[in-house]
């Protein structure tokens, strides 16, 4: 504010010329919406280790019935109830071969005179309990992805036509899902694995018969945020026929919410099918899911927990990997959205 | 409003409807007979049998005496399980222990679940934030089969703090399968409640209250708590469905006699009108829970209530 | 004035029709446009001046009334190709700057989404030379086409829009609103850049909006709108020099102007819809006072301003 | 006249993943009793930031003070404990901001809202904290005060709801009224309305106002000083006539003459290119230079310091520097000039 000046050179008091095209200029690296998404989810911690994991789980499922020597279903009742044997593990104390019988602690497997190792244990029927985890989480996913498609796929096409034509296609469509929504989906689900014999198609098609509505909401949601954004209503000023809008401009858009909503069926599935599998109408033995796995274990909770835990375990490590996977593509793709 | 509640009454009754006719058909074409010991009676037996739960009716009359029945509140009479009872009278009578850990669940679990929200959005980016997230993922995770079991080997075996299953010690039989119950809802109205503090705490309105020089806890309390609790009555909804989805296990697997074990019971030994009815009592349940909720957000809510009805 | 480009003719826009909720909109107005001139529309919010704009390019099923386009109707039933023709001749510029762009797409794709849709390029190249030229004529280069429209300001954006729009190279343009989101000195970049194309290409413009002054500056007309109908419809300066229904009158009066010596003299004219104080059944509608310059008014209102010029002069 | 508020050097950055955004770069200025100060600028000039570090409501994990003081009443509210300044925000200094639709808190009733301050920071029972709510309403125009204190926001208009605003923000007859935008989600008709509101309750309570907007006609309505800012600094400070018909700053005369003028003809309107510059990265000189056609070499170089233009005009521009060469402003400026005696360009009558 003093107004002695300091001596400052006399050309540094010559006009330079404005560039107009520099004021322009964008000196930022271009990104695309699925770029700078990848990068926030990028830096999720709980994201890309539960990404991970769910991936290590899904080789699992797959390499883990082969490389353990014993076929999942086979029987060896000589090596029942045995507890879970690791090399090198057991040095440590856990996962020694170490049960209890009649109330002392005796290795299971000296007493039984076995040689191998179960690494997860075996059953009362003498089935390797690793195998059978991993075949069981086989299972389970497959029911879980499948469904979770078919609900993507009703869903996505039955909101986006209720929301995208609007009106009175969009009453009738809204007052069936209306109705459908009031039936609790745990009656529906039981009503049709009864009448259908239990299996794994027929709990596909319980888990799926209500549980598109989600979705279409979801996507109807989206669709009509969008239909009437001014980007959308350039678009028909400028002649683009609906195929070229919905395509072109309310996919893309609605995509991320898509698969946002996707990430959380797929656990809700994966839940519902242990659910069903653990009040006994699931999979029929000798087939396993983690849900039966958990049903036979939990009987013989007492005794053998190992039993039980292993596929508790799993189950619950993919429910929270799926969830956090889930809000991590929830923050990165809509930061603004919620439930 | 009264136009909107009457309007949600119709839905209700259609729904209804539709559910006792869905179930009603479902059962008849199930395969094989109602009576479990079909088999082995002999055709006149059979006949003498069917004729006294009025199975020998052509099947429209069955169907229109249900729906009369049902209109009354009958939900008709159990066939192998409690040969002759009223399905209503057995329902009922398994009501009590049901609605109390029930009850006793999802008050813990809300109560709980909105102390834990509060906390991590007042403290975001703390341990206490970063704590009550991982409860919450923990509890919308794990199935609550599985904590369940865990509860009651860790809680109820090892260290014998609580009765491990039967409902025999009052209360203290009530504890663990509460808690299990009580996950879900924990975790559901922690992670709501979260959210919607960050939101409202970001408001222009509460900007507003800081600079009418409101404290830290006047702006927490006054302000922001009742903005961002009203719309947790909307997931109030999917909690008590997940409150009767669990209690079907839990009560199976501490082993209540509740209604949900008894459901799971009469599905093993395929007592038809058990299942119809209880099917239709859960219906019922979910359907008024929801209407209540949504009258509810409309008595709550100044701007709807006020404005005579959403949209 | 020369040739009428489109013509307005009682048109109604009625929304959730028979219900309690039914809002009109529009309710019965009649304009036209000539060629070449910019019509200015203004009103405060709700007043339906957007809505007029959208109606006329039939983004609204109109209730009731017609739109002339060179002396043929716009709405109704009309197969592909007809259409498409009002489609390439009539464009629009919105006025959000962010929900105006589809975030999704590169702006490569977004100006050529007109030029795909209407198949103008012969070949990618070509295609690509189009977006080239567009992006200049709007002053950004080349170099902006393989961007996303996020990593644009909002003096940015609008000019995307409007490259958008001239990709078909339309006659008339409806800018809804062009400038209301942007800042003052961005303004004028925009408003300048359709001012310069109007003079290029000789471009018909209804220009919406609710700031007066920049109103004014543009255009040849205005229209002011006021619930859903036109008050008064005058030549820009005719309008301001001399405003005769008491609605124009307060809302110029409500203008603040950066100019602080006429700040400190302006007052202000409430408007109360009362004053008209008309009977039942009393024939209100547009009438020209005096040339060029019509006025919403019944029959008495009329005599009275009519008395009131010869008074003046 | 007395200085009721300095602001001195204030410089604050906000912490961001993307690193320091500096969006306070020094700014500098008094506040006198019962003066309007207009602060004009366009969005992300630091204008809203300046006035919100004043009332120290800028989010405190990611808002940090670099350097500088603001003084009131003795006290340097930079250094407030956050219980201080809870006693000094909404009494002595108080608020109104931009959307009036959403600064009400939409669960709580009018009354209770307007009776709260009074009720934090005087010792006065709740029935007269209502009649005193109840008078404020009636000051501020509207109708029927008594039953609509109990009333929820969503029953009052955009225009109502500004006015309970306001009432809120004069419950405790602060000295300092900060007003962020109050009328630019309104419409005009109704801008007006709250404009005249204000000046009326000025007059009557002697309050001194900061004004923040960026339409320079609201500007030459209300303001006895205007502040000019750019880029996270003020770059030119004066009166309203000194800022209106004799500016000094290339960015102001810029503002000014990109606006149409309702009696100039259709003289071209000046456009400024480009856009703001990236706080994040603030460039090295002058922050307006790039888009300046008056630019000059040292602007690249080294901020320009304010210069003196009279004894409450000062404009920071090196254009002011002694060995800076004359320049031409754009023509409108100079028709404004042409007003304004002691300009170079004054045209009026002799005497």
């Amino acid at each position: 504010m003093t107004q002695n000046y300091e001596k400052l050179p006399h050309d540094a008091f010559t006009r330079i010329p404005r560039d107009t095209q520099e004021a322009e200029k964008i000196s930022k690296p271009s990104v695309s919406f699925w770029q700078d998404a990848w990068r926030s989810l990028k830096k999720n911690k709980g994201a890309i280790i539960s990404l991970i994991l769910f991936g290590l789980i899904v080789l699992m499922s797959f390499i883990g019935p082969l490389i353990s020597p014993y076929e999942p279903n086979d029987q060896i009742i000589t090596h029942a109830n045995l507890p879970p044997k690791v090399p090198v593990i057991e040095n440590l104390g856990i996962m020694d071969g170490v049960g209890t019988l009649g109330g002392r602690e005796v290795d299971m497997y000296e007493l039984k005179n076995v040689e191998q190792n179960y690494w997860f244990g075996t059953d009362g029927l003498g089935r390797d309990m690793f195998s059978r985890v991993w075949k069981g989480t086989q299972v389970s996913l497959f029911i879980a992805f499948v469904a979770a498609a078919i609900d993507m796929l009703i869903g996505v096409i039955y909101g986006g036509i209720s929301g995208y034509f609007g009106g009175r296609v969009d009453d009738v469509m809204q007052r069936i899902v209306e109705i459908l929504t009031g039936i609790p989906n745990l009656v529906v689900v039981i009503l049709f694995i009864l009448i259908m014999d239990p299996g794994i198609l027929a709990i596909i098609i319980a888990l799926t018969i209500t549980g598109w509505t989600g979705m279409s909401r979801v996507v109807r949601g989206q669709v009509l945020k969008y239909k009437n954004q001014e980007f959308v209503l350039a678009a028909r000023t400028l002649g683009a026929s609906d195929t070229r809008i919905i395509w072109k401009h309310l996919m893309p858009n609605v995509l991320g919410v898509i698969i946002i909503n996707t990430m959380f069926t797929i656990p809700g599935a994966i839940f519902f099918e242990a659910f069903l599998s653990f009040i006994g109408l699931g999979l029929q033995a000798p087939d396993a899911s983690l849900g039966t796995l958990i049903n036979d274990g939990y009987k013989l909770i007492q005794y053998q927990p190992h039993i039980l835990l292993f596929p508790a375990v799993v189950l619950s490590l993919i429910m929270i990997a799926f969830n956090l996977i889930g809000d991590g593509l929830r923050d990165a793709l809509d930061p603004k959205m919620k439930d | 409003m009264a136009r909107y509640i009457g309007k949600r009454l119709i839905y209700m009754f259609i729904t209804l409807a539709l559910i006792a006719t869905f179930t009603f058909f479902l059962m008849k074409i199930l395969p094989g007979s109602p009576i479990a010991s079909a088999d082995k009676l002999s055709p006149e037996q059979r006949a003498v049998v069917e004729a006294r739960y009025g199975l020998d009716q052509p099947l429209p009359v069955q169907y229109f005496d249900y729906m009369f029945g049902l209109l009354q509140g009958d939900l008709g009479i159990s066939i192998n399980q409690f040969k002759g009872a009223d399905v209503t009278d057995v329902i009922l009578s398994r009501m009590g222990p049901s609605a109390q850990i029930g009850f006793q669940g999802m008050l813990l679990g809300t109560v709980l679940g909105i102390l834990f929200g509060m906390v991590a959005a007042l403290r975001q980016n703390t341990w206490v934030d970063y704590g009550s997230t991982i409860v919450a993922i923990i509890g919308i995770s794990i199935p609550s089969f599985v904590f369940a079991s865990m509860l009651q080997y860790w809680l109820g075996l090892k260290w014998d703090l609580f009765p491990v299953a039967l409902w025999k010690d009052g209360f203290m039989s009530s504890v663990l399968p509460s808690i299990a119950l009580a996950m879900f809802p924990l975790a559901t109205a922690a992670r709501f409640i979260r959210t919607e503090m960050i939101e409202v705490l970001g408001s222009d309105y509460i900007t507003l209250a800081k600079a009418k020089g409101a404290s830290g806890s006047e702006i927490a309390f006054k302000h922001a708590f009742r903005n961002a609790l009203i719309p947790l009555i909307t997931v109030l909804g999917p909690m008590a469905v997940s409150i009767l989805t669990g209690s079907l296990v839990v009560e199976q697997i501490f082993a209540i006699p509740g209604i949900g074990e008894q459901f799971v019971k009469s599905i093993m030994v395929s007592d038809f009108s058990i299942i119809m009815g209880t099917t239709i009592f859960f219906s019922v349940f979910l359907i008024v829970i929801i209407l209540v909720v949504d009258i509810l957000y409309g008595v709550i809510d100044p701007r709807i209530r006020l404005s005579g009805g959403k949209n | 004035m020369a040739e009428k480009l489109v013509e307005i003719k009682n048109l109604k826009q009625h929304f959730n029709v028979g219900k309690a909720n039914e809002v009109k909109a529009v309710d019965g107005i009649t304009f036209d446009i000539y060629k070449g001139e910019t019509l200015g529309l203004v009103g405060e919010s709700g007043c339906g001046k957007s809505t007029t704009g959208r109606s006329i390019i039939r983004l609204y099923d109109a209730t009731d009334g017609q739109v002339l386009y060179e002396g043929e109707s716009v709405h109704g039933k009309k197969n592909k190709t007809d259409l498409k023709k009002f489609n390439r001749k009539m464009q629009m510029i919105f006025q959000d700057p962010y929900a105006s762009l589809n975030q999704r797409m590169k702006v490569m794709d977004i100006i050529a989404e007109g030029i795909d849709i209407h198949g103008l390029a012969k070949n990618a190249s070509d295609r690509k030379k189009m977006v080239y030229d567009l992006l200049e004529t709007v002053g950004l280069n080349k170099e902006h086409a393989n961007r996303y429209p996020h990593e644009f300001s909002g003096g940015q954006r609008q000019r995307l829009g409007i490259a958008r729009a001239l990709a078909v190279d339309p006659d008339f343009i409806i800018a809804d609103e062009p400038i209301s989101a942007l800042d003052v000195s961005i303004q004028a970049q925009v408003v300048n850049l359709l001012k310069e194309l109007q003079e290029e290409k000789g471009l018909t413009y209804l220009f919406i909006a609710h700031d007066l002054s920049m109103v004014k500056y543009i255009s040849d007309r205005i229209g002011v709108m006021y619930f859903g109908k036109l008050v008064e419809l005058a030549p820009a300066d005719e309008l301001y020099a001399n405003p005769m229904h008491p609605y124009t009158q307060s809302l110029l009066s409500a203008i603040p102007l950066p100019d602080p010596n006429y700040e400190r003299n302006r007052t202000r004219k409430a408007y109360d819809p009362a004053v008209h104080n008309y009977a039942d059944g009393e024939d209100v509608k547009m009438r020209e006072v005096s040339p060029n310059h019509f006025v919403d008014c019944s029959e008495k209102e009329f005599a009275e301003l009519q008395d009131r010029l010869a008074a003046k002069k | 006249m007395e200085k009721i508020l300095q602001v001195k050097d204030l410089e604050l950055s906000f912490n961001t993943y993307g690193g320091e955004v500096k969006a306070i770069r020094g700014v500098n200025f008094d506040l006198y009793k019962g003066e309007t100060l207009a602060i004009v600028g366009e969005s992300g000039s630091g204008k809203s930031v300046t006035t919100k570090s004043i009332m120290r409501l800028l989010p405190e994990e990611s808002a940090e003070f670099k350097n500088g003081e603001i003084l009131f009443d003795g006290r340097d509210l930079t250094k407030l404990s956050d219980k201080e300044m809870q006693k000094i925000r909404g009494k002595d200094i108080s608020m109104i901001f931009q959307d009036p639709m959403t600064s009400l808190n939409p669960t709580m009733p009018i009354g209770r809202q307007i009776t709260e301050p009074i009720l934090k920071h005087q010792k006065i029972s709740k029935d007269e904290a209502k009649k005193v709510a109840i008078d404020l309403l009636r000051l501020v125009g509207m109708p029927k005060p008594e039953l609509r204190m109990k009333q929820y926001p969503h029953q009052f208009s955009g225009g109502q709801r500004q006015r309970i605003v306001i009432a809120i923000a004069l419950a405790c007859n602060p000295q300092i009224l900060i007003a962020d935008e109050p009328t630019t989600a309104l419409d005009v008709t109704i801008q007006a309305q709250i404009l005249e509101l204000m000046k009326d309750l000025q007059k009557k309570i002697d309050t001194s106002i900061i004004f923040i907007t960026h339409d320079l006609g609201v500007v030459a309505n209300v303001a006895d000083r205007v502040a000019v800012m750019y880029g996270g600094k003020i770059v030119e400070i004066g009166t309203v006539d000194e800022i209106f018909y004799n500016p000094q700053h290339p960015y102001t005369w810029g503002l000014l003459s990109s606006m149409p003028s309702m009696d100039a003809e259709d003289a071209k309107l000046y456009a400024i290119p480009g856009t703001p510059p990236d706080l994040l990265d603030p460039p090295k000189g002058d922050a307006f230079a790039l888009r300046s056609e008056y630019a000059l070499k040292i602007d690249m170089e080294q901020q320009p310091p304010f210069f003196k233009i009279s004894d409450t005009h000062m404009a920071a521009t090196w254009l002011l520097h002694p060995e800076a060469p004359t320049v031409e402003p754009p023509e409108m400026v100079i028709e404004r000039m042409k007003k304004f005696p002691g300009s170079r360009y004054y045209e009026g009558s002799a005497n």
